[in-house]
């Protein structure tokens, strides 16, 4: 089973170089970590800034240079800052090659729910649903199961929608899938993990063909 | 040149009374409104709507205008963050209006650029959608949302002029330019006020059109919400 | 009867302090000359310049700094450059104050046609009809009757139109009219000028209230 | 840093056939793409049709590949100051369709960002809106405008990086700005190539994800179409 770094690692292999990439919170952030530095890979937050790089070193810290999820940052050479009206112009307007988002849930027809828990505190949906709404090509990152053990992949979801039908692929603690018009298409599983288990604990359908390899998390 | 510029922030604020609507500027702490926000809690405005991506931290930024009660409803994208925030929505006593963040934006430069409505995706299929007016091109669905209508856009620029030409600086730059000339009065507060002549005409993020007072904030303490550095080898 | 140049110093006792002002080509372009010089006031062209000055001193050209009119411009401390889509966010959301443009025809509902005519060359409508279509006030500056000695001023226009019920005031050689609910409100004569030969050059609706002033066209 | 700096002109416009619809930056002859232009002649692309405010005049710009009969339909907002255009116009050799200026503008600012169409009061009650939805919003009348399709826009700036970041000057900006990433491939040329992490981020008219090629154009003539000065006294 992947931890979060696992899940981070096995994501990297799929930023493509000449990328223009968005990050969201929590896994996606560190995706940037384990990308291969032999591409060209540039990341754009939606507050404003395309060609971030690593967080400062101490006492570099400048309030008015952040990121979406308002850490501070730096930015590096050939690095852009813009209005939010141009920052979801890329988005919106498909230069953004590849989101990475987490989700609390994701269905089979490719519907992600991941903003709203209704009696829960509501934080709001930030940039994500024009992410989801514009992306040619979204990775979910997330666990399989929540804390409770339930399954993440869904026949439909259940809480309140992020978007629909946008969501192509899913890498979680234990396998990447495929969201195909037939359900979760199986293509890799996490080192160690049975077929069997990635079946328990998906509640969607689940498509297997064939052999499913075991992830390679190594660039 | 147009004057725009007035002495201080109790000038750039006449006019402002209860119950209006305004735009602030910023992406969490980042590029907000500093002097303006503390002269409406100093006027205890009371009743406003504000448009702002994000509604600050329990003592700064709009979180100060929170704790004195004097929000009525928001209209943001994200309200993490804020104890008070969360108290005063739970209880019924905030009224809150989540939107994608890049249909703030744009429904804010809609009223900027004189558009009455914008069809986008974002929202599409959810709740955000609901009761509003969607429709197909080229295969793909779109959601109508309307121009913001506000009185009052209050934005933080890094430098300005008395002809009310802004330049922001970094990520703080986020919201500001939009919110300009996007209210009936647009108040900018920048953290220099340079001489007349001083920017590259070529340089100018905002031009004097889009402003109506300017002024020099003070005492900017731009705080830092999640401070993140990395070690020195 | 006033020549084009009294036309434009007419009309440029129409610009008030804290003006941003949109110029057509032609008489507008003169306007800028007698605008009175202890006040302030912005000229906006719709290419791209706000704070746009004189002509600049032979052998200071810059091919990059130019009007609307193609014309080689200065600028004026405060200036600014923009790009075509903020320009016409300045035009279509209302910032820019006055707009002063020439026309073929106005009709008495305040319709205005100045771009085509059937069977001739068409050159393009530019920006007009964004200009028409925004500005809360247009002053037209024209001729009152056709080299063929015809009404301008018509109950209906004949040509095509560039804008609908737009034009609130009007600038000829003869008159200085207000486009009223009812008609052509007869404000001032020029120089010299009888209501009865204005009457006799107006095909619209033309509405006489009590005594009519002559112009003063000096500041 | 993605790399978008192609060696010269020939390499800029690859893929370039007959056919194609193209965004072409300038105001008259202020910032237009001199090197693309000539190059498309070089070419002898056919069949064009062209997205671009003006159609330059006998002898340069959009005139040029008029002379050769390349273009097939022009969609300006002005089109004056060229014999050779109204000859062809008028013999039905070209098909023009004029359309306002702001509304040039904006269809292709919504292409660059991912908005289908638009609501512009420009032309309402005219012949730009026959056959055109029209809608009102707020007790005024607007015309349904649809986002441009282009299969490439050639524009031209003053200064680039390799990361396809571009600055432009003085008016030679106009609409090179808004036809970035409103086309499919977005060739910018530009006076001057500097080096990466030259140009301030914070400085930059149009981020490199707009662009897909970049080059440092040659021998620029930048023609003055109306050479208008005053006397020194």
């Amino acid at each position: 089973m992947l931890d979060k770094i696992g899940i981070a690692k096995r994501i990297a292999k799929e930023v493509k170089n000449g990328y223009y990439v968005n990050l969201g919170i929590g896994i996606p952030t560190l995706v940037a970590n384990y990308v291969r530095n032999d591409i060209e890979v540039e990341f754009q937050s939606e507050n404003g800034v395309l060609g971030m790089g690593p967080f400062p070193f101490e006492g570099e810290e400048d309030a008015d240079v952040i990121n979406a999820g308002k850490q501070t940052i730096t930015t590096l050479p050939g690095a852009s800052f813009f209005d939010s009206a141009i920052s979801f112009s890329m988005i919106r307007g498909k230069h953004v090659d590849l989101t990475i988002l987490g989700a609390m849930e994701v269905a089979e027809n490719g519907d992600i729910a991941n903003w709203k828990i209704p009696g829960r505190l509501v934080k709001g949906m930030g940039g994500a649903m024009d992410l989801v709404a514009s992306a040619e090509n979204i990775i979910v990152a997330m666990m399989h199961t929540n804390k409770a053990g339930e399954s993440k992949l869904l026949k439909r979801c259940s809480l309140p929608l992020t978007g629909v039908g946008c969501v192509k692929k899913i890498v979680t603690n234990l396998a990447v899938l495929e969201v195909t018009d037939k359900g979760f298409k199986l293509l890799e599983r996490a080192p160690g993990i049975s077929v069997e288990a990635i079946k328990e604990a998906t509640e969607g359908t689940l498509i297997i063909e064939g052999d499913i390899p075991e992830m390679d998390i190594n660039n | 040149m147009i004057n725009k510029k007035v002495a201080n922030v109790e000038e750039a604020l006449k006019g402002v009374t209860d119950n209006i609507t305004c735009m602030v500027g910023g992406f969490g702490l980042s590029g907000i409104p500093e002097n303006a926000i503390a002269q409406l809690v100093k006027l205890g405005i009371k009743g406003l709507t504000c448009i702002s991506n994000n509604a600050g931290v329990d003592d700064f930024g709009l979180g100060l205008l929170l704790q004195k009660h004097q929000i009525k409803k928001m209209i943001s994208s994200y309200v993490g963050e804020n104890d008070e925030f969360e108290r005063q929505m739970l209880s019924g006593e905030l009224d809150v209006e989540l939107i994608p963040q890049g249909t703030l934006a744009e429904r804010c430069r809609a009223a900027q650029a004189g558009f009455p409505a914008i069809y986008t995706p974002a929202g599409y299929g959810t709740e955000v959608a609901e009761g509003k007016e969607t429709r197909e091109f080229d295969g793909k669905m779109y959601v109508l949302e309307h121009a913001f209508k506000a009185d009052f856009a209050f934005v933080k620029a890094w430098k300005g002029d008395a002809a009310g030409n802004l330049i922001f600086k970094g990520t703080a730059r986020n919201f500001n330019p939009v919110m300009c000339g996007a209210a009936k009065i647009t108040v900018a507060e920048v953290e220099e006020l340079v001489p007349l002549g001083t920017l590259d005409p070529n340089q100018i993020h905002i031009p004097g059109i889009f402003v109506q007072r300017i002024f020099q904030g003070n005492h900017y303490e731009k705080r830092i919400e999640q401070r993140t550095v990395r070690q020195r080898n």
